[in-house]
């Protein structure tokens, strides 16, 4: 559903995305690999409308969607969990829940906010807490939360399992795989790249702000030496 | 004092308070929950009290009717302000939106005064609320002060009631914390600012058109209820509109009894009543730990 | 034989006192154009500035006229506390100051200087009047109530010396702080302490707001409510039932119906497309004095004795009846008591004949 | 360049120095005042732009310096070495006081505490006799020292200008101390600062402080020089005006606290003057405001940003 | 073990009006070791670092640092007593360049660290500490980067050089490993490894495979209490932990 053509960005003077070009498929979901610094992020707020490419396109089913406001973006099916999580912190649980809730592009609200509640039994507890008092933990789950109230076609998950507790973050790769099952396309970025290998059909590999490699995620995961080259691992 | 007098003080005490409320109300919309540090508040309750003057006479006996429009034109006006003041001002520090409102004052004062001109006039109280009633063998009170203190509960309610319990009040709280995030949600902050804004403008507006024909109009007459409403908004705890309101009540009581009892140093009351709650409880009496 | 004489105007042209600031600059022009545009045989030159009522920003705002723009002599301004700064910047750079409205009693008491004029009142003046006419109407029992402040503080003595004297009692001075304007709680003092009269001292939107809500508490009716004519100078119209039958004190007053009188308000009318007021005419007499000096000293304003002996000779014959100058520099006037008859403070009588400020503190 | 721009305070300081007997009796004064005021400015720099205390009751301790040099004179006047330590003495008490105290809180509710007490000041000296009331009270004799006395103009301008340099020495010294780094430190993120072991309030208190004796200095320079002093003086919006001076000017700099005083009061002394603008005069208000308008929306960094934008940057985000 | 714990914690416990965060958690840090704190999220693992740090106080319960009680003690003395912390959410100074924020947070412990007459950059103590630590976490590359400028990793690594820049002897690190890439986890566990000889380390970490292959004890909480406590082996092997916590993977 998006393609991003010869991206480049700058923050200042530096160039940080250096034509990069990544298709995202429908109903796909992506893995999204790199070092740290490499990009990634960048690359996300870039397509988000968060910041201004330099050059290049971004597409969103053929349409060209450049320059769109994040707002816009979003409302067009892109449900975003940012690095760092972005809870509302004046807020309670159930606000940052409810405030964000809108049916999705097709107008179907598959995401309700029992649905979250049972997602993340956790958050029950703490409906009437306001979103700073929250364990870390807590608030990587409301920030995801809040994106499938949003009803997206396309989720982007940026470091959405920082901070977990495993046994949750078994429970996320869990929820990622219903959202795929689902049909909602998804863009992951984690420092676990076994999971997301496993758990993404196509993955893609950054570099200084270039993309490296691209393929299916089960090639990658055949070819230990190149992962060690690219990640370090 | 005698019971009587007592029981009188304390009505004017709420009764002010109520006021108070009332004019500080747009400021806890703009200041208090958008974070935009106005002091321009007071030129926007002048203009709506100038909008008082110059509407009354067009709408005669219906000062209800009169409100709404001075209530939507000066929605309009805020609108527009935002638009061309504001909309660019939340990235940046939050002491260039003071410099800015600085601006808008001096603006706002000097157009006054060549539009309308430096007299005091005044703005008739519309005659089915025109005349008081006895308070015992002491004095009467004039209607058109309940009126005001109605309007001012009515209105308490519905923000009340829009910033805390529906979505577009969540939209807007959390906007104030994290523009960027909002809009990664898909909604329009922009948008959603502006109409906030101009709802604060509208409600300072209304608050200048309600109190008009108390206060009459006069030059400056926006200077002196600002810090006020500041103070106010602050000893409530930022953000809070049940705090505005109990510190509303709380001020209009210090200040009553304190020109009772401390008439000679009765000006500080408000301030020392201040610095007290904020000493005792940093974020105001009802505001949320940071 | 000069050049042109250069008056500096230090006056509010914004903010609460602006419509003050230009009526005294109105008047003042009137009398010079009378004049033929000229006092003394010199042309005039303005050059205004405004102080904005801001105490903080006097000295430097007087500077200008004194430093930058070397005036020859100034004139201003409303307020006490700026006017405080212009006098001592008056009597350090000896320049000429006529004082048109302030009314801080120091200026012509301690401060007095044989360059500071007043063409205006001392806030004593009006108020002891007024305690006159009180305590002979039979009050025996009064309370005041005024912004809190030196102007507010002086009035209110003023009319208890005057009360007082005649016999009364000043039960208790209320004050609120200045500029605040919410009187509900000292209105329901009064009520309960049923003095026989109520001063109060009060101007511009304050003095509206006071008077409404005295008459809104229904204790017009039983109490009479008595101040310096400021409290109704120019407020009529927004005061507009609630003032009707209030007795004021003040040097000038509506219906005086003078030759003098009548023909200044003509001329003033004629030339402003406006009705003049006491400021107006206090601008006016400050321009009269300044002719009379500069007459006597042929334009020459450097010769200090010779310029304030004409003027403390001097009949000045102003629109609210000739006054004569005291040895302090504040007028030598009569004060009238003055009853609101809608949208006219009308004069009732002389309350007092000639009365002058008792200059305290004056060694001059 | 960059050396050159490092000494340009010290140019500007030498070359006042040179040219201050020529500038005449107004332009004199008015270069005293707009000192007087870069000094006030500078010492709320110390709080705002340096540390992050946004304070809006300044002004109290700049009327406290000044009430103090006044009501210390008496009518005997008094020497400047009594004086001008009396003047910032009382100012740092009460800062020290009220600092203790506001310093509780953070943020705005910082902002309306200092204002509270800056209040209560004011209305101390406006409601009471203690100062002479709202009308203000005079200085009778100018402070003298020795052969310094502060009646002769001359005097007032190198003294005034030497207390100009000494504050900004001063603050420059402070900026790049550790003293600074330190505060700088609390600005940014208190909380890391307290984990790293520094005492936050301490240091804020001791940045409070200072900055209310520097206030006082320019308070007992301002009473030197006018003979005048009235309440209004420590009013909020003489607070509030030294606040705009300095975000005119440019926070984070200390010459942009210089800069705001003087482009402030230049700016308004142009606007409001017939022989500059004509009629526009009668109207400054309109002029200065929509003036101070352009100036956000066009210098987002204030006046010292203006050099800083010469050099284009690539806008990064949307 | 062998010697006496450095920072030792008594049955500490903290409430947030009705709810218990902390419940009465013991435990005992000694020089040369890695004490790991895990536990489901919420469990109150930030919360027990928080009132070690003295960033909040203590409902209940003592804490003392070489036997001496501190449990009242200001933030500040403990910080320069020797006890360093690192944040969860990332504090750093983001305006500051990376060398200036490990110069700050050294500069606490120098000698006069308000002195006012010699310029910042010039104190030597600090600047000896900050490099140490930028060398340390392997920032010195970006040193002269601006803090906010760097990538999220980079950022958690520069978080955990400004503890270490403040030379404590006691290192509270509140999931150091947190956004950081494999190379950079390899990197932070060989420091932590070289550390711990010389300092006291409690460790909060959700990274299991980071986590047993350092710790040489293992605590464990949920809901604010402990449940379980030993040497890793038995805490992997321990079913309440597995249901709790670790699930199957680990
Ligand atoms: N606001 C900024 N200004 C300047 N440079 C920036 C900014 N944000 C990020 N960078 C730089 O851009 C590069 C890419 O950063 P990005 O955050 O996209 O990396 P990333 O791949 O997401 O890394 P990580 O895994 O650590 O989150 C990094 O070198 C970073 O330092
Ligand atoms: N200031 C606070 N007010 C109220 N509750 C709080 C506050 N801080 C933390 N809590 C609550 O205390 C509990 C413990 O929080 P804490 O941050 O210590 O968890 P944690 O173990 O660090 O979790 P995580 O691994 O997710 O970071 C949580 O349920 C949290 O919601
Ligand atoms: C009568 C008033 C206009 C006088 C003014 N209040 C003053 O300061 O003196
Ligand atoms: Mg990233
Ligand atoms: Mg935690």
């Amino acid at each position: 559903m998006l393609q991003i053509e010869s991206l480049n960005t700058y923050y200042g003077d530096s160039h940080i995305l250096r034509g990069v070009d990544v298709t995202l498929p429908t109903a796909t979901s992506v893995g999204l690999l790199g070092r740290n610094g490499m990009g990634k992020t960048t690359l996300i707020r870039s397509l988000m409308g968060y910041v201004r490419p330099a050059s290049g396109r971004v597409k969103m089913d053929g349409q060209d969607v450049t320059g769109w406001a994040p707002e816009k973006m979003a409302r067009h099916g892109i449900g975003y969990v940012p690095e760092g999580r972005g809870i509302f912190p004046n807020l309670s649980v159930r606000e940052n829940l409810v405030m964000s809730a809108r049916a999705g592009v097709d107008g179907k609200r598959t995401w309700t906010f029992d649905r979250v509640m049972h997602t993340f039994p956790r958050l029950t507890e703490r409906l009437s807490h306001g979103g700073q008092q929250l364990s870390g933990g807590e608030q990587q789950m409301l920030s995801i939360g809040r994106a499938l109230m949003t009803n997206p076609r396309l989720l982007i998950l940026d470091e959405a399992t920082e901070g977990l507790a495993p046994l949750i973050v078994a429970e996320i790769w869990r929820v990622i795989g219903e959202i795929r099952a689902t049909g909602i396309a998804t863009l992951i970025v984690d420092r676990d790249w076994r999971k997301v290998l496993g758990n993404t059909e196509q993955a893609v590999v950054m570099e200084k702000g270039r993309i490296v490699r691209q393929g299916p995620s089960a090639g990658l995961l055949a070819e230990p030496k190149v992962l060690e080259e690219l990640l370090g691992v | 004092m005698d019971f009587g007098t007592f029981l009188v003080q304390c009505l004017n005490s709420v009764q002010y308070g109520l006021l108070l409320f009332l004019v500080a109300s747009g400021l806890t919309l703009i200041f208090g929950i958008m974070g935009v540090i106005n002091l321009a508040h007071g030129s926007f309750y002048m203009v709506g009290a100038y909008m008082a003057f110059a509407l009354s006479p067009l709408f005669g006996n219906q000062f209800i009717v009169m409100l709404l429009a001075g209530v939507v034109l000066t929605a309009l006006f805020g609108y527009v302000l935002e638009w061309a003041f504001f909309s660019y001002l939340y990235q940046r520090d939050h002491l260039q939106q003071v410099l800015m409102t600085y601006g808008l004052i001096l603006v706002f004062e000097e157009l006054r005064s060549i539009l309308v001109g430096n007299d005091v006039h005044g703005v008739p109280v519309p005659p089915w609320l025109d005349g008081s009633f006895a308070l015992g063998s002491l004095m009467s009170y004039p209607w058109y002060r309940l009126f005001a203190s109605a309007a001012c509960i009515v209105l308490a309610i519905g923000l009340y009631y829009v910033v805390n319990r529906t979505r577009l009040g969540m939209m807007i709280r959390a906007g104030a914390s994290n523009r960027d995030m909002v809009r990664g949600l898909g909604i329009d902050i922009r948008r959603l600012y502006r109409i906030v804004f101009a709802a604060g403008v509208a409600l300072a507006a209304l608050a200048g058109m309600i109190a008009a024909p108390m206060s009459s109009v006069y030059p400056n007459m926006g200077a002196s209820v600002l810090i006020i409403c500041f103070v106010v908004v602050v000893i409530g705890g930022i953000g809070s509109i049940t705090g505005a309101l109990v510190a509303s009540l709380l001020v209009g009581f210090v200040d009553t009894f304190g020109k009772v009892f401390f008439a000679e140093l009765s000006g500080i009351g408000v301030y020392v009543l201040m610095a007290i709650i904020l000493i005792w409880r940093p974020e105001g009496l009802m505001g949320r730990k940071t | 034989q000069q050049g042109k004489l250069k008056v500096g105007l230090m006056l509010p042209f914004s903010g609460t006192y602006a419509a003050l600031g230009v009526a005294i600059e109105n008047g003042f022009k009137l009398n010079v154009e009378e004049h033929g545009g000229k006092l003394g045989g010199r042309e005039i030159e303005y050059v205004k500035v405004d102080d904005e009522s801001d105490p903080a920003k006097a000295t430097d705002n007087v500077n200008k006229l004194i430093k930058r723009d070397n005036v020859d002599v100034i004139v201003g301004t409303v307020h006490s506390g700026v006017a405080m700064a212009m006098a001592k910047a008056a009597k350090e750079s000896g320049t000429v100051l006529i004082v048109p409205n302030a009314g801080a009693d120091a200026v012509t008491g301690p401060m007095c200087a044989p360059n500071i004029f007043r063409s205006s009142f001392s806030n004593w003046q009006p108020a002891y009047a007024m305690g006159e006419v009180a305590a002979k109407q039979g009050k025996k029992t009064a309370m005041t109530i005024t912004w809190k402040y030196a102007a507010g503080d002086e009035s209110v003595a003023g009319f208890k010396e005057g009360f007082e004297k005649g016999g009364g009692k000043v039960l208790k001075q209320l004050t609120v702080p200045f500029p605040n304007v919410e009187f509900q709680a000292l209105l329901t003092e009064i009520a309960a302490a049923k003095p026989d009269a109520v001063y109060s001292f009060f101007a511009g939107g304050g003095a509206v707001k006071f008077v409404k809500d005295y008459a809104a508490a229904g204790l017009n009716k039983t109490i009479p409510l008595y101040g310096p004519g400021f409290l109704t100078d120019g407020t009529l119209d927004a005061q507009g039932d609630a003032a009707q039958g209030m007795l004021t004190t003040l040097h000038y007053a509506d219906g005086l119906n003078t030759p003098r009188d009548n023909k200044f308000r003509t001329e003033y009318a004629k030339m402003f497309k406006l009705q003049p007021d006491v400021y107006a005419v206090q601008g006016y007499d400050a321009a009269q004095m300044l002719a009379i000096g500069l007459d006597a000293t042929k334009g020459d304003i450097t010769k200090k004795a010779e310029f304030a002996s004409a003027i403390e000779k001097a009949k000045i014959d102003s629109p609210r009846g000739t006054f004569t100058v005291g040895k302090s520099h504040n007028p030598v006037q009569d004060i009238y008591l003055r009853k609101v008859d809608g949208k006219e403070n009308k004069v009732v009588n002389v309350a007092v004949k000639g009365l002058a400020d008792p200059a305290r503190g004056c060694r001059m | 360049m960059k050396r050159f721009s490092h000494y340009l305070p010290l140019v500007c300081a030498i070359a006042l120095a040179f040219i201050g007997p020529f500038l005449g009796p107004y332009l004199g004064d008015l270069v005293v005042k707009v000192m007087i005021l870069a000094i006030f400015a500078l010492s709320l720099e110390l709080l705002v732009g340096m540390t992050g205390l946004v304070s809006l009751g300044h002004a109290a301790f700049y009327g406290i310096g000044a009430y103090a040099t006044v009501l210390g004179s008496g009518k005997e006047g008094g020497s400047i070495a009594v004086l001008l330590p009396l003047a910032m003495g009382c100012a740092a008490a009460y800062a020290l006081v009220t600092g203790a105290l506001s310093l509780r809180t953070r943020g705005v509710y910082f902002i309306m505490v200092t204002l509270a007490f800056a209040q209560m000041a004011f209305f101390v000296f406006h409601d009471t006799a203690l100062g002479g009331g709202s009308d203000g009270i005079y200085l009778y004799i100018r402070p003298v020292l020795g052969a310094l006395d502060m009646e002769s103009s001359k005097v007032q301008f190198y003294f005034v200008l030497g207390a100009l340099v000494f504050t900004y020495g001063v603050l420059a010294l402070i900026r790049r101390s550790r003293f600074g780094a330190a505060l700088a430190g609390i600005r940014v993120n208190e909380q890391r600062m307290r984990a790293a072991g520094f005492p936050v309030y301490g240091y804020k208190l001791a940045a409070f402080v200072i900055a209310g004796a520097l206030a006082g200095l320019a308070g007992f320079l301002l009473a030197s020089r006018d003979g005048v002093v009235n309440p209004e003086l420590l009013a909020w919006h003489n607070s509030g005006e030294v606040l705009l001076m300095i975000i005119l000017g440019g926070l984070g700099h200390l010459r942009g606290a210089v800069i705001g005083a003087v482009a402030f009061t230049l700016l308004k002394e142009l606007l409001s003057t017939h022989a500059i603008v004509g009629p526009l005069a009668d109207h400054w208000q309109l002029t200065l405001g929509l003036a101070i308008i352009a100036f956000v929306a066009l210098l987002p960094k204030g006046i010292v940003g203006l050099r800083l934008r010469v050099a284009p940057k690539k806008e990064a985000t949307a | 073990m062998s010697s006496q714990a450095l920072l030792s914690v008594d049955t500490l416990t903290r409430r947030f009006g009705g709810l218990v965060a902390v419940n009465k958690v013991t435990l005992d840090l000694h020089l040369g070791e890695v004490h790991a704190v895990i536990g489901t999220n919420g469990a109150g693992k930030s919360t027990l670092i928080n009132m070690l740090s003295g960033e909040i106080d203590a409902s209940e319960g003592r804490i003392t640092l070489d036997g001496q009680d501190i449990t009242k003690r200001a933030q500040f003395r403990r910080a320069l007593a020797g006890v360093g912390r690192s944040y969860q959410r990332t504090t750093i100074f983001p305006e500051f360049t990376v060398l200036e924020n490990c110069r700050l947070a050294a500069q606490a412990a120098a000698p006069k660290p308000w002195a006012f007459w010699q310029a910042s950059t010039r104190c030597e103590y600090s600047n000896a500490a900050a490099c140490e630590a930028l060398d340390a976490a392997g920032l010195s590359a970006v040193a002269a980067r601006v803090a906010g400028t760097l990538s999220h990793g980079a950022k958690r690594q520069l978080e955990v050089a400004m503890c270490l820049a403040t030379k404590p002897r006691v290192l509270l690190l509140d999931e150091p490993l947190a956004g950081m890439g494999a190379e950079e986890t390899e990197r932070m566990l060989g420091l932590l490894a070289s550390l711990k000889t010389s300092h006291a380390i409690l460790l909060v970490e959700h990274d299991m495979d980071a986590v047993f292959r350092i710790a040489d004890r293992i605590t464990v909480m949920v809901n604010g209490t402990v449940i379980a406590s030993g040497d890793p082996a038995s805490i992997r092997v321990n079913p309440e932990v597995r249901t709790a916590y670790l699930g199957e993977d680990h």
